[in-house]
């Protein structure tokens, strides 16, 4: 059994008398990536939030290498920088060129030289394919090139685990397979990595475990092949039915 | 065309020192508008960012605040600061530093409120972002929120400064000489050699006032068009 | 504070209140009309007509209306010889800047809604006039508000220039009696209460409305 | 206009207020003592800056006139350099009593409401109420001013004052300077200017196509620098300048090298007040 | 051989120097539903905007039942009648109500009474399941409504025939299901339709002929059955690539 990284024990989170998280629990090991699939409003953009303390639990707990999640803490800002985080919406920092995007975090909140630290962005931005653009503002990319910077701007303060909230949400079909193609290399990689998604056939690839949330509660966990040919419970199947269509065409009638 | 010239009292303008003492009006409106902007900018920031508290007493006094700047003419307030300081407190103001601190108490409602909007509409995931990436609140004021907000501020405080040098001709009420009074003035003096002096003092003094303003708008807009995206 | 001195001195200060309001009132009336001519020809591009509507909007913009008065009351008469009416001028005056301003806030209002509300009205087979005046124009005006609140405002405090040009609104109440009488303090105190009845009604019921507006914000 | 019977019932009120203010004012004085501005090396005069020929500014963009030479002498006899602070007829009473300016010297008519606000020193020039008007069509007597015509005049000059009083049922357009009104009245704005006799009559004898028709409107008043209510030094030493001037008949030097060129000979007489006695 | 509706022949559209579209030809019959895919950028929304008139044509004509669409011409509000437009984003006119949305068109431009627009209204709200929202605002409702209530608006007008520009693309996949459900039935009842979408699944199920469009040309036109498994073109092969991912976890590693 590897390492865990991540515990959740038991959380509770509700907006107002919105229960929105009822008693999950989940452990994330080292080196591995989970798929979190479930209906629009279930909860999956709230259980990351939640995970980065950005927003506060009312029970049980979450503990990132034994050491306890709290925004309220002094030290939440040093347990930050091991989880990275990337959003649908490409939040970069619009006054910043890229290079800068990247090592603003790693100089100010690690303190770790300047050099070194373009150094290693300047790898990264290689990885990706966007060298070249190291020096462009943000409003001068694309939305999938706004998205691998996010994810190398997370890289470059070495996290323990990754969070991707619906990252090609927003994004055309193109610029969705160059940044799934970027997550891909990272979990070949052996990144720990929790993953929100709408792309079925990503999830499939790219899962070690899916977990299927819905109404709040984990509803199903499973191996991805397991899942998605023959889900255990009838709301996951029922889930997976929406992406699949009926043809209407009998394609007997000649033009 | 010389007729024109006489009659309208353009030849005036070039009698002695009258075309440098226009200008030197001009000055005078230009410097108490600068002045007043950069207070405003400074205070404004202090003002603004006091406006996102969500402390009611704060929220309250700002609220008056604002409205009164905005509801009250800048002449009344002159008048207030410049004869009622005098009659209420016994202060007593230079009418430039009067002007002063009417620009001022205005701009920096107009200010604060741009600064206020401007924070507020920093999008929540920038403040998220950062937070995620580990730093800490004060980290992410002055490295993502601050220098974001600023740009947003400045075509928005060159337009201020427009609007207070359009303002300015009021400030001959409070006995500064600025550029209307010199036209007066020299409308005065010739009123036997250049009796339709009027007119071309006027005209002159529009078009001073509209080539002072004119590039700072434009300066303003373009500035507004390029930090738009 | 003399107490005697203020109730004596109401009678003028509702004279100036009402020439306040006259030619606030006036003024503001051919500045929406001007405003929303200027406003059309620069969204529609007219030819000739969009040029000057662009210089007179910058020239408005660009100078204080205490020029634009003078320039009116003082200059043009020693040009042409006519003898021009004080409220005429004022009236002009501030209906000439308040179009530039109000012609700015309309076609803003009209530039926010989205150009996909013109192409779906026209896919709808509508023609470009039904679609400007079904779809746009009631957009644009509830865009307009929150500019056009402060465009009253504005317009109604300009009016305190007047007095430049021997108009007894407010203000020049005030500055006369502090001339007069010099009861500074009374004068003062008096022209602010004017004010706050002419202006923060405008101010609160403005405030309402774009909150309301707001509220109801189109979009999604 | 309306203005009249408001301002009579207040005249009294405003005098006690200006009492109670200046009590009030008295320890922490908002003048300065002639001390005070002998140690400050300058003194600040209230002078018109618009008004030729009495307080204007040349092309060179020096202050001129009658009223600015005697300011002139004065700051010279005093020792001080001189500070002219350009004022309007309106805001004069305030200038002085919010400590703006040291003296006024500008074309101040002595009135008792004013008296009651600042003070007087000795006169240095005869004053009465004129009205000019174009020659075409002369009003001699204010009864020719029609329902519909209107009458200019400066705010918060005598001529204000004395109309609202006295005539209200004339129609007065206000005017907050001297060259504002000297221009809306060349316009057309008015039928008649009302102002200082001293004032119409320059204005007539420069300008072509303008009568003064009604050269004396009201009493006969006195032109006189004041100061602020209870500056009794300065106020002291202003007199005793005046009468001391008298022996170098400074007054008429004043005339002849700011006002002849204006009024002529003729008016000299007439005009000039030596040693603060009306004769 | 079923009625030609819509004929393109030989359209060119640049937008400055940039060739958009270039000779590019098709004929619509009655009836008939094709689904244009191709990457982005590639022309799919020109070309649907130049059927429509809302772009003027460097070369070429279009033709709906013989009459030529012209920007310019007189009777163009006429012949767009019959064209029925569902957008990207939710264009429904934001001051009006739902049944407002709808009957105004109809009232205006085709001079029916209310009563019988109102009524024509309410049966195909009711088909889309949306009759209980038709006094509310487009702001109250989500994201697949508004888009359902653009259908309804468009078909409303009887148009002749529909377009669709990627109508779910700013959609969450509940809501996409929805929409496109709403499609579907309109394809089964034979409505004539050109759908722009990258939903291929829904694609395939829909379409009775698909054209793939790449640099502004038709690059591959087939039964859909064909065209998803045995694409003829390279260039389609490769898109169609773009949705399928290789598995990067061996699932091995037990945790
Ligand atoms: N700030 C908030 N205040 C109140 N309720 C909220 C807030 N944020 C989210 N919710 C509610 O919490 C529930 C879960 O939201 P969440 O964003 O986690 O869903 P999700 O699974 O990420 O959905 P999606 O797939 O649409 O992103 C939703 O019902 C949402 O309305
Ligand atoms: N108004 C315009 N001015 C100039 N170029 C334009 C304009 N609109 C579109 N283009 C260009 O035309 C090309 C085709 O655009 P179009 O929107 O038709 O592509 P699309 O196939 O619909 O792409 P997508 O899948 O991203 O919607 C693109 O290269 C685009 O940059
Ligand atoms: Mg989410
Ligand atoms: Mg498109």
């Amino acid at each position: 059994m590897a390492d865990t990284v991540l515990t959740i024990n038991n959380i509770n989170k509700s907006y107002g008398d919105n229960l929105i998280l009822n008693g999950l629990s989940l452990d994330v090991h080292k080196g591995e990536v989970i798929v979190i699939i479930g209906p629009s409003g279930c909860g999956k953009s709230t259980l990351l939030r939640c995970i980065n303390a950005l927003e506060p639990i009312q029970g049980g707990e979450i503990r990132l290498d034994g050491e306890l999640i709290d925004g309220n803490s002094r030290n939440i800002a040093q347990i930050r920088q091991k989880i990275g985080m990337v959003f649908q919406n490409y939040e970069l920092f619009p006054h910043k060129t890229v290079l800068q995007n990247i090592i603003l975090a790693p100089m100010k909140v690690q303190k770790r030289s300047k050099d070194e630290v373009t150094e290693e962005a300047e790898q990264l931005l290689e990885r990706v394919g966007l060298l070249d653009k190291k020096d462009s503002y943000p409003r001068q990319l694309s939305g999938g090139q706004k998205q691998r910077v996010a994810i190398v701007r997370a890289l470059c303060m070495h996290p323990e685990i990754m969070l991707f909230d619906e990252v090609t949400a927003a994004l055309d079909p193109e610029m969705v397979r160059e940044v799934l193609d970027t997550m891909l290399e990272l979990a070949k990689n052996g990144s720990t990595m929790l993953i929100v998604t709408h792309e079925m056939n990503f999830a499939r690839a790219i899962a070690d475990r899916v977990i299927f949330l819905d109404g709040g509660e984990i509803v199903e966990e499973a191996d991805p092949e397991d899942f998605f040919t023959y889900p255990k419970t009838e709301r996951a199947q029922k889930f997976l039915d929406t992406f699949e269509y009926e043809s209407v065409k009998h394609h007997d009638n000649e033009y | 065309m010389q007729a024109l010239v006489t009659d309208l009292g353009f030849d005036v303008l070039f009698k002695g020192t009258n075309f440098t003492r226009l200008l030197g009006g001009m000055w005078v409106t230009l410097k108490i508008s600068l002045i007043s902007v950069a207070l405003s900018i400074v205070l404004g920031i202090l003002l603004g960012v006091v406006m996102t508290f969500k402390n009611p007493v704060t929220k309250a006094i700002c609220r008056v605040y604002l409205e009164i700047v905005r509801i009250m003419p800048q002449l009344v307030l002159l008048f207030i600061v410049y004869y009622g300081s005098a009659r209420l407190i016994g202060l007593k103001f230079e009418p430039e530093f009067a002007a002063v601190i009417v620009f001022t108490f205005w701009g920096t409602a107009e200010m604060g409120d741009l600064v206020r909007g401007a924070l507020q509409s920093i999008p929540k995931h920038q403040y998220e972002s950062a937070y995620s990436l580990g730093l800490n609140r004060s980290q992410t004021y002055f490295s993502i929120v601050i220098p974001q907000t600023i740009r947003r501020l400045m075509p928005l405080s060159i337009n201020l400064v427009t609007r207070m040098i359009k303002t300015t001709p009021l400030i001959v009420m409070i006995e500064v000489v600025e550029a209307t009074k010199v036209a007066r003035q020299i409308i005065d003096a010739n009123r036997v050699a250049s009796p339709n002096a009027a007119f071309g003092l006027f005209f002159v003094i529009f078009v001073l006032y509209f080539a002072v303003c004119w590039p700072i708008s434009l300066l303003a807009s373009h500035l507004e068009k390029k930090w738009s995206n | 504070m003399n107490w005697d001195v203020i109730v004596s001195y109401l009678p003028l200060y509702k004279d100036g209140l009402l020439i306040t309001l006259y030619t606030g009132w006036f003024g503001i009336l051919i500045s929406i009309v001007l405003g929303l001519v200027t406003a059309l020809i620069v969204h529609f591009k007219v030819p000739v007509l969009k040029t000057i509507a662009k210089i007179y909007i910058e020239i408005l913009r660009n100078t204080p209306l205490l020029i634009q008065l003078f320039f009116i009351y003082y200059g043009i008469p020693k040009l042409f010889g006519i003898v021009t009416d004080e409220l005429t001028c004022g009236i002009v005056g501030l209906g000439l800047l308040g179009g530039a301003y109000m012609a700015e806030t309309f076609r803003s209002g009209i530039e926010a809604v989205d150009t996909i509300q013109m192409e779906s009205a026209l896919s709808l087979g509508m023609t470009r006039r039904q679609a400007m005046f079904h779809i746009i124009l009631p957009q644009a005006v509830t865009y307009s508000v929150p500019a056009f609140v402060a465009n009253l405002i504005f317009l109604l405090k300009e009016t305190s220039v007047f007095s430049c040009i021997s108009i007894l609104e407010l203000m020049f109440t005030a500055k006369d009696r502090i001339a007069v009488s010099s009861t500074t303090v009374e004068s003062l105190f008096l022209v602010v209460v004017f004010y706050l009845i002419v202006l923060l009604p405008v101010s609160i019921i403005g405030s309402v409305v774009e909150r309301r507006l707001r509220y109801a914000s189109f979009g999604n | 206009s309306k203005a009249t019977d408001a301002d009579k019932g207040v005249t009294e009120a405003v005098a006690d207020a200006s009492n109670n203010a200046d009590n009030g004012d008295s320890d922490d004085t908002i003048y300065r003592t002639l001390d005070q501005i002998k140690k400050s090396g300058s003194i600040k005069i209230g002078v018109f800056s618009d008004k030729n020929p009495f307080g204007f500014v040349d092309e060179n963009g020096e202050y001129q006139g009658y009223d600015v030479y005697f300011a002139r002498r004065i700051a010279k006899d005093l020792g001080v350099e001189v500070e002219f602070v350009s004022t309007e007829a309106a805001n004069r009473v305030e200038a002085l009593q919010t400590g703006k300016v040291d003296i006024i010297l500008a074309n101040f008519t002595v009135t008792e409401e004013r008296a009651q606000q600042v003070d007087f020193a000795l006169p240095y020039m005869n004053v009465a109420l004129g009205v000019v008007s174009p020659s075409d069509k002369a009003i001699t007597d204010l009864s020719q001013i029609g329902t519909d015509d209107a009458v200019i005049v400066i705010s918060g000059t005598t001529a204000e004052i004395y109309l609202e009083e006295n005539n209200p049922e004339i129609t007065l357009k206000k005017y907050d300077t001297y060259s504002d009104a000297k221009t809306a009245f060349e316009n057309g704005q008015g039928v008649a200017w009302a102002n200082d006799n001293t004032e119409v009559i320059a204005y007539a004898n420069t300008v072509d196509g303008y009568t003064v028709g009604i050269p004396k409107l009201g009493s006969d008043d006195t032109i006189a620098p004041a100061v602020t209510k209870g500056n009794e030094s300065l106020l002291n030493w202003i007199n005793d300048e005046i009468k001391y001037l008298a022996d170098e008949q400074f007054f008429h030097k004043d005339y002849e090298e700011t006002l002849v060129d204006t009024y002529g000979k003729d008016y000299e007489e007439e005009l000039v007040v030596e040693g603060g006695v009306i004769k």
